[in-house]
């Protein structure tokens, strides 16, 4: 084995190379998204089977979120993709830590603008129309036991993920301090790499829950 | 084996440092990030928990040996059992020999310096350490009447216990498992040493991919249907419930995706154990390497797509049950391959029999009838009279009793010099081992023929006609509890007043013997470049063989 | 070395700006296209059609996004089993709920049966 | 003495049952792939212990410095210990499955049983309107048709003698059927956990001769059938207002719908069964059928399962009527 001259801060005894590290870091998050995938995906089968057996109800239960706001979210989750990306690349090429945290930053106002339009114009609304099972939910009208059943899901499912978001928020401080503190060079930058993929991980999500919540089944009238 | 520092071991082994004395203190263990503390923290932790659920157990048996009932009133005796199933399930097997064998041994067999995330390996524990707390809070403070179950709408609007603290406890335990497991993988990936190739690696790392790969894509999906089940026992709305039009058979769907793959977390690691032992004490290459290795993955991946023959009576559909029954059968194939190629292995070796061989020996025999007898319950005619009697019970002790914890007690007894420096006195070792065969079978097998004759499982009371059969078994149960007590005693005794083991007692092959009991924090000086296949004993020309007819003719 | 190279690949590719721009305007045609589908009457196909542009939408993210057109094979592989995985659950989980209000033996099989149980 | 051993040794062994009592049609078939299987087990069982035990002894270590011999591992070795269990495999898959399906299919000219289980005890009742508490009396030689369902949590419905066996569940009917062969008294247990008192949701299965049966039957109370009772309840919760069985009346006609597969309005056909027609009248919604409007009304909470059981019993006599009358 090579002796080990100086390495970039951040390197770990148990490796050998940097290389090493690196390509384990990255295994070891795609590892952990899979286990995300299998996660969210107990959620997705429960919803596949209960829609097709309940799938007068389900479309009526998704005539009662507000596309709009579905939409808007996922442009601004797709744009705070972008942005993320555009963090690790400046990263990459070895700009100013100001350009880093810059983009991070940007991710963030992005990450807590899709929860601020989740809480204030869907979930609030859903509370003050009784719409949530188990915390405020009048029956009557349109909301029958099957409109009950999807929004169990609805609230499950984006709950879910809105938790992931707020955790990526977290992770997102920790990059920022991390920036500041100059721990990422063009060499190194494994942490904001891998933090990324678990981001775009968390908006891949919603680009299913999107159309699976607000839009199959149609949104014409009569559907 | 297999690296420039070969043969070597005689000469740097009892300089001094170890793992075990680099440094002192509590501190220095709560907060260690070596691979091998943590293994040794999660045995203390596990072994504790082992002892819970074995006392569960015990009071079971006794209560069981009067058909009214020896001991207690349902209630408690329903506690009792929920208490055993899911202490010893998930927070006992699903951890065994992943967690501390697992940990103590994968960097040292690939020739690593630890595993590739260290910190989150420690974080793995104190999160077991969460969830085992939880679930022991939960069984104090009034227990949980759901068996391990947790069937809804039992589970979610009829039962009056800590059902919500316990499942939190899996919920929690589970991530230590995925953690554990991801950490695994990477590290079987990345960290191996030079040379150390797919092919050349121990068959025991093998069996622990395998299981990592249950770890990471089974654990998540139980992970989330506790979680909707808490949800549902807290809110009072919820998926599962037949009342507004759920299903409450989903819910078992979703349990079975993960909790039948976990009956494989617990034996595949056994096998991977046993395919050390047998190659060791025959001190012969195993047979069919590739065979063995396969079968592992193939066990793993296959053990994704049976879970539904748990549900073959619960009123699921015909056809998932005879796509369920097909796919079920074709675990038995990877299986018997196994067992085939241990004995084989055994052909014209030189065998010993300390203690860790007759663990691996009694493993083979005890799996075997585990194995078959679920033939039994893949077979859809069959599984309906036998489904929920005491049959099943008998089949799974077999299996994760007889299987799992054999292989278990047989990996520590085989790398508790290396663990610790130190012999166990060998005699005792086979004594138990011995007890814990009789005192196993004694338990269980009369536990096939009650259910043959329809004794349904969970019962508090029973008709007078099983008594005769459940005396037996309680007796057997009394045997086996003395069986695993005894390698407490003598391993704890050994610790301090074992003679000196040396770096390779049983002169094995494998890289983690080419280095000093207890092993150095860094594991290796210089990490090994690997040249040669695993299990590369030396062997015989035909000539020297005694038993050999040519050397009669010679 | 030896074998932690065996997927070594590229060290960090930098994707061009222009790539990452395309993907996000992609990306924002298909969150658009999506939407206003929904609003015509296609029956079926209507759930269709949202899951083929969703599917479509996280390729792009995987693949430039995420990396994966730069990545190993490895990482492919890891993905692709946790998309196999989810296949398998979904699979196996419908063949009992949605088939259990099938007709209990289908004709083929009344005519095999005694046969069959005969021969044992 | 020795015959004092040998009949202490035969007291003691007959004290250990073997065998469960066989007294359905089911049970025969069952044995024997039991039998054949336990045949499997203690073949492979004998040979691996027995291979083993040769071995140990054959290739024990006699000296430290005694090596193994090398063997290779010829190829047509691992096949044929693969092929060899993967065709005992498919044999007993093929058998055991066709087993499976026979037994699940109950003759045309079943006898219906409802049993409606609870936490902790079985409600049986007989079409012709007797019920009985964790007691069944039937007569032998006759295919019984159980119609099942509990009133909280899932239940199973176990009667080893007959070997058969089905979990009881909430929210929808499951079904068993059996034909006893032997006239006698049978444990009835529940199979699947359901709370504190389990054990004890235990019951006899009396299989009685015909004319003991018919005895039996006369000796009861007179009571309504249990279409007749489901009748009344028809009205009483007036479902008679809109199911009025007429042309163009808000509801479909019932009559003849039971067992006749029906078209939904979301394009799947589904077969009238007893689960269908409880999940029409809990969750109306997921049952809609096309040319009408979904205006019914959720009786859930309003109609216990001893009800429900009634009016299933009712919906599936106007269609029989219906069939015979053409």
């Amino acid at each position: 084995m090579a002796a080990h001259g100086a390495h970039p801060p951040g390197f770990a005894h148990q490796f050998e190379t940097v290389e090493q590290q690196r390509e384990a870091g990255t295994l070891g998050m795609w590892t952990f998204l899979v286990t995300e995938i299998l996660f969210f995906g107990g959620m997705f089968t429960s919803y596949i089977i209960y829609r097709s057996l309940h799938l007068h109800s389900f479309i009526q239960g998704s005539h009662e979120l507000i596309v709009r706001y579905g939409a808007t979210n996922t442009a601004v989750l797709i744009f705070s993709s972008l942005t993320m990306a555009l963090a690790i690349r400046t990263a990459q090429t070895g700009k100013s830590k100001g350009q880093i945290i810059f983009w991070l930053l940007l991710t963030m106002i992005l990450g807590a603008t899709f929860i601020a339009i989740k809480l204030r114009f869907e979930w609030y609304r859903d509370y003050v129309e009784g719409l949530i099972p188990g915390v405020s939910w009048l029956d009557g009208g349109t909301h029958t036991p099957g409109v009950k059943m999807f929004m169990c899901f609805y609230f499950f499912m984006t709950g879910l993920h809105a938790l992931h978001m707020v955790v990526g928020l977290g992770i997102l401080t920790v990059l920022v301090i991390m920036t500041a503190r100059n721990r990422f060079s063009a060499e190194y930058y494994a942490p904001l790499e891998i933090s990324g993929l678990y981001w775009h991980f968390v908006d891949i999500v919603w680009i299913f829950l999107f159309p699976l919540l607000y839009l199959i089944g149609g949104r014409y009238p009569g559907s | 084996m297999s690296t420039a520092t070969a043969d070597l071991h005689e000469a740097p082994a009892e300089s001094g440092v170890n793992y075990l004395n680099a440094s002192y203190g509590i501190r220095s263990w709560l907060l260690t990030f070596d691979h091998k503390r943590i293994g040794l923290l999660y045995l203390a932790s596990i072994t504790v928990m082992f002892l819970v659920g074995g006392v569960a157990a015990v009071l079971m048996r006794i209560h069981l040996i009067e058909p009214q009932g020896a001991l207690f009133e349902p209630e408690t005796y329903n506690k009792l059992f929920s208490t055993h199933g899911i202490i010893m399930v998930f927070f006992f097997l699903v951890p065994s020999i992943p967690a501390t064998l697992g940990n103590f041994l994968i960097p040292l067999m690939i020739g690593a310096r630890d595993v590739a995330f260290p910190k989150l390996n420690l974080m793995s524990w104190y999160i077991f350490i969460t969830g085992a707390a939880l679930a022991l809070y939960a069984t104090i403070s009034g227990g949980v009447d759901t068996g391990w179950t947790f069937y809804p709408p039992y589970s979610s609007h009829y039962s009056a216990t800590n059902v919500t603290i316990v499942a939190l406890g899996v919920f929690v335990a589970g991530f230590s498992s995925i953690l554990t497991g991801l950490n695994f993988i990477v590290t079987i990936h990345k960290m191996r040493a030079p040379g150390m190739t797919w092919f050349r690696l121990p068959l025991f790392i093998w069996a622990m991919y395998a299981t990592s790969l249950i770890f990471v894509l089974g654990t998540p999906v139980i992970a989330i249907t506790l979680f909707l089940l808490g949800l549902e026992r807290i809110l009072h709305v919820g998926i599962f419930d037949p009342a507004v039009g759920g299903d409450p058979l989903l819910f078992q769907h979703l349990f079975w995706f993960y909790s039948h793959p976990a009956v494989y977390i617990m034996i595949l690691p056994g096998m991977g154990v046993v395919s050390e032992l047998v190659t060791a004490f025959s001190r012969k290459k195993i047979f069919g390497y590739s065979f063995v290795a396969f079968s592992s993955l193939s066990i793993a991946v296959i053990s994704f797509i049976v879970w539904g023959h748990h549900m073959f009576v619960t009123g699921q559909s015909i056809y998932a049950g005879l796509v369920f029954s097909v796919l079920s059968f074709l675990v038995a194939i990877p299986s018997a391959v196994k067992v085939f190629n241990w004995t084989a292995t055994l052909y014209r070796g030189s065998i010993s029999y300390e203690a860790p061989m007759l663990y691996a020996l009694g493993f083979i025999g005890l799996f075997t009838i585990g194995g078959l007898t679920g033939l039994f319950l893949a077979s859809l005619a069959t599984d309906v009279h036998l489904n929920g009697t005491y049959f099943i019970v008998a089949h799974f002790h077999y299996v994760m009793v007889g299987g799992a914890v054999m292989a278990y007690l047989g990996g520590i007894h085989f790398w508790w010099p290396k663990i610790s420096g130190r012999m166990y006195p060998d005699l005792w070792a086979r004594i138990a081992a011995a007890i814990i065969f009789l005192g196993f079978n004694l338990t269980f097998f009369p536990q096939f023929m009650l259910g043959y004759l329809g004794m349904p499982r969970r019962y508090a009371v029973y008709p007078a006609e099983f008594q005769v059969l459940n005396v037996l078994s309680s007796a057997g149960a009394s045997i086996l509890g003395i069986g695993y007590v005894i390698p407490l005693v003598y391993l704890i005794w050994s610790m301090r007043y074992g003679p000196v083991a040396g770096p390779n007692p049983w002169k094995a092959k494998g890289l983690e013997w080419t280095i000093p009991s207890p092993p150095p924090t860094e594991n290796f000086e210089e990490i090994p470049i690997v040249t040669e296949d695993a299990y590369n004993y030396p062997v015989a020309d035909a000539h020297s063989y005694p038993d050999a007819p040519e050397v009669a003719r010679v | 070395m030896s074998e932690h190279s065996e997927q070594s690949g590229h060290v960090g590719h930098v994707v061009p700006i222009g790539v990452y721009v395309t993907v996000f305007l992609l990306l924002m045609f298909g969150t658009a296209l999506t939407t206003w589908v929904a609003y015509i009457d296609l029956g079926r196909w209507n759930t269709v059609a949202a899951l083929t542009i969703a599917v479509c939408k996280m390729l792009l993210v995987v693949l430039f996004f995420m990396h994966v057109k730069y990545a190993t094979g490895l990482t492919r592989i890891v993905i692709l089993a946790g998309f196999f995985w989810l296949g398998i659950m979904i699979t196996l989980s419908c063949s009992d709920e949605l088939t259990r209000h099938w007709e209990i033996v289908p004709q083929g099989w009344q005519m095999i049966l005694p046969f069959v149980s005969r021969v044992f | 003495m020795t015959g004092l051993i040998q009949s202490g040794f035969d007291t003691f062994a007959a004290m250990i049952p073997l065998q469960p009592p066989a007294a359905s049609t089911t049970a025969e078939g069952i044995d024997h792939l039991y039998q054949v299987l336990s045949g499997i087990t203690a073949f492979f069982t004998v040979l691996i212990f027995s291979i083993i035990f040769v071995f140990m002894i054959k290739y024990r270590r006699r000296s430290d410095a005694q090596k193994s011999a090398a063997t290779h591992t010829p190829l047509i070795v691992e096949l044929t210990w693969t092929i060899i269990p993967s065709l005992i495999c498919a044999v007993l898959f093929v058998w055991s499955a066709a087993l499976y399906v026979q037994n699940g299919r109950p003759p045309a000219s079943s006898t219906e049983v409802f049993v409606i289980g609870k936490q902790w005890m079985w409600h049986l009742q007989h079409t012709e309107g007797p019920r009985e508490i964790n007691e069944l009396h039937v007569p032998v030689g006759v295919p019984i048709k159980l119609t099942m369902t509990s009133q909280d949590v899932i239940h199973d419905f176990y009667i080893p003698a007959f070997r058969v066996k089905k979990d009881v569940l909430p929210g929808r009917f499951t079904s068993l059927w059996f034909q006893p062969t032997e006239v006698g008294t049978y444990h009835l247990f529940c199979a699947q956990y359901c709370g504190t008192n389990h054990s004890e949701m235990i019951g006899w299965i009396y299989v009685m001769t015909p004319t003991d049966y018919a005895a039996w039957l006369a000796g009861g109370e007179k009571t309504e059938s249990l279409a007749q009772q489901g009748e009344r309840l028809f009205t009483q919760f007036g479902c008679n207002s809109c199911h009025t069985g007429e042309e163009g009346a808000k509801a479909p006609a019932l009559a003849g719908l039971y067992g006749k597969p029906q078209r939904m309005a979301n394009g799947e056909t589904r077969v009238v069964d007893e689960s269908l027609i409880q999940q029409a009248i809990y969750v109306p919604s997921s049952v809609h059928l096309p040319n009408y409007q979904a205006i019914m009304p959720t009786y859930q909470g309003q109609i216990d399962s001893d009800q429900m059981t009634k009016l299933v019993a009712y919906v599936k006599s106007i269609s029989s009527e219906e069939r015979n009358g053409k």
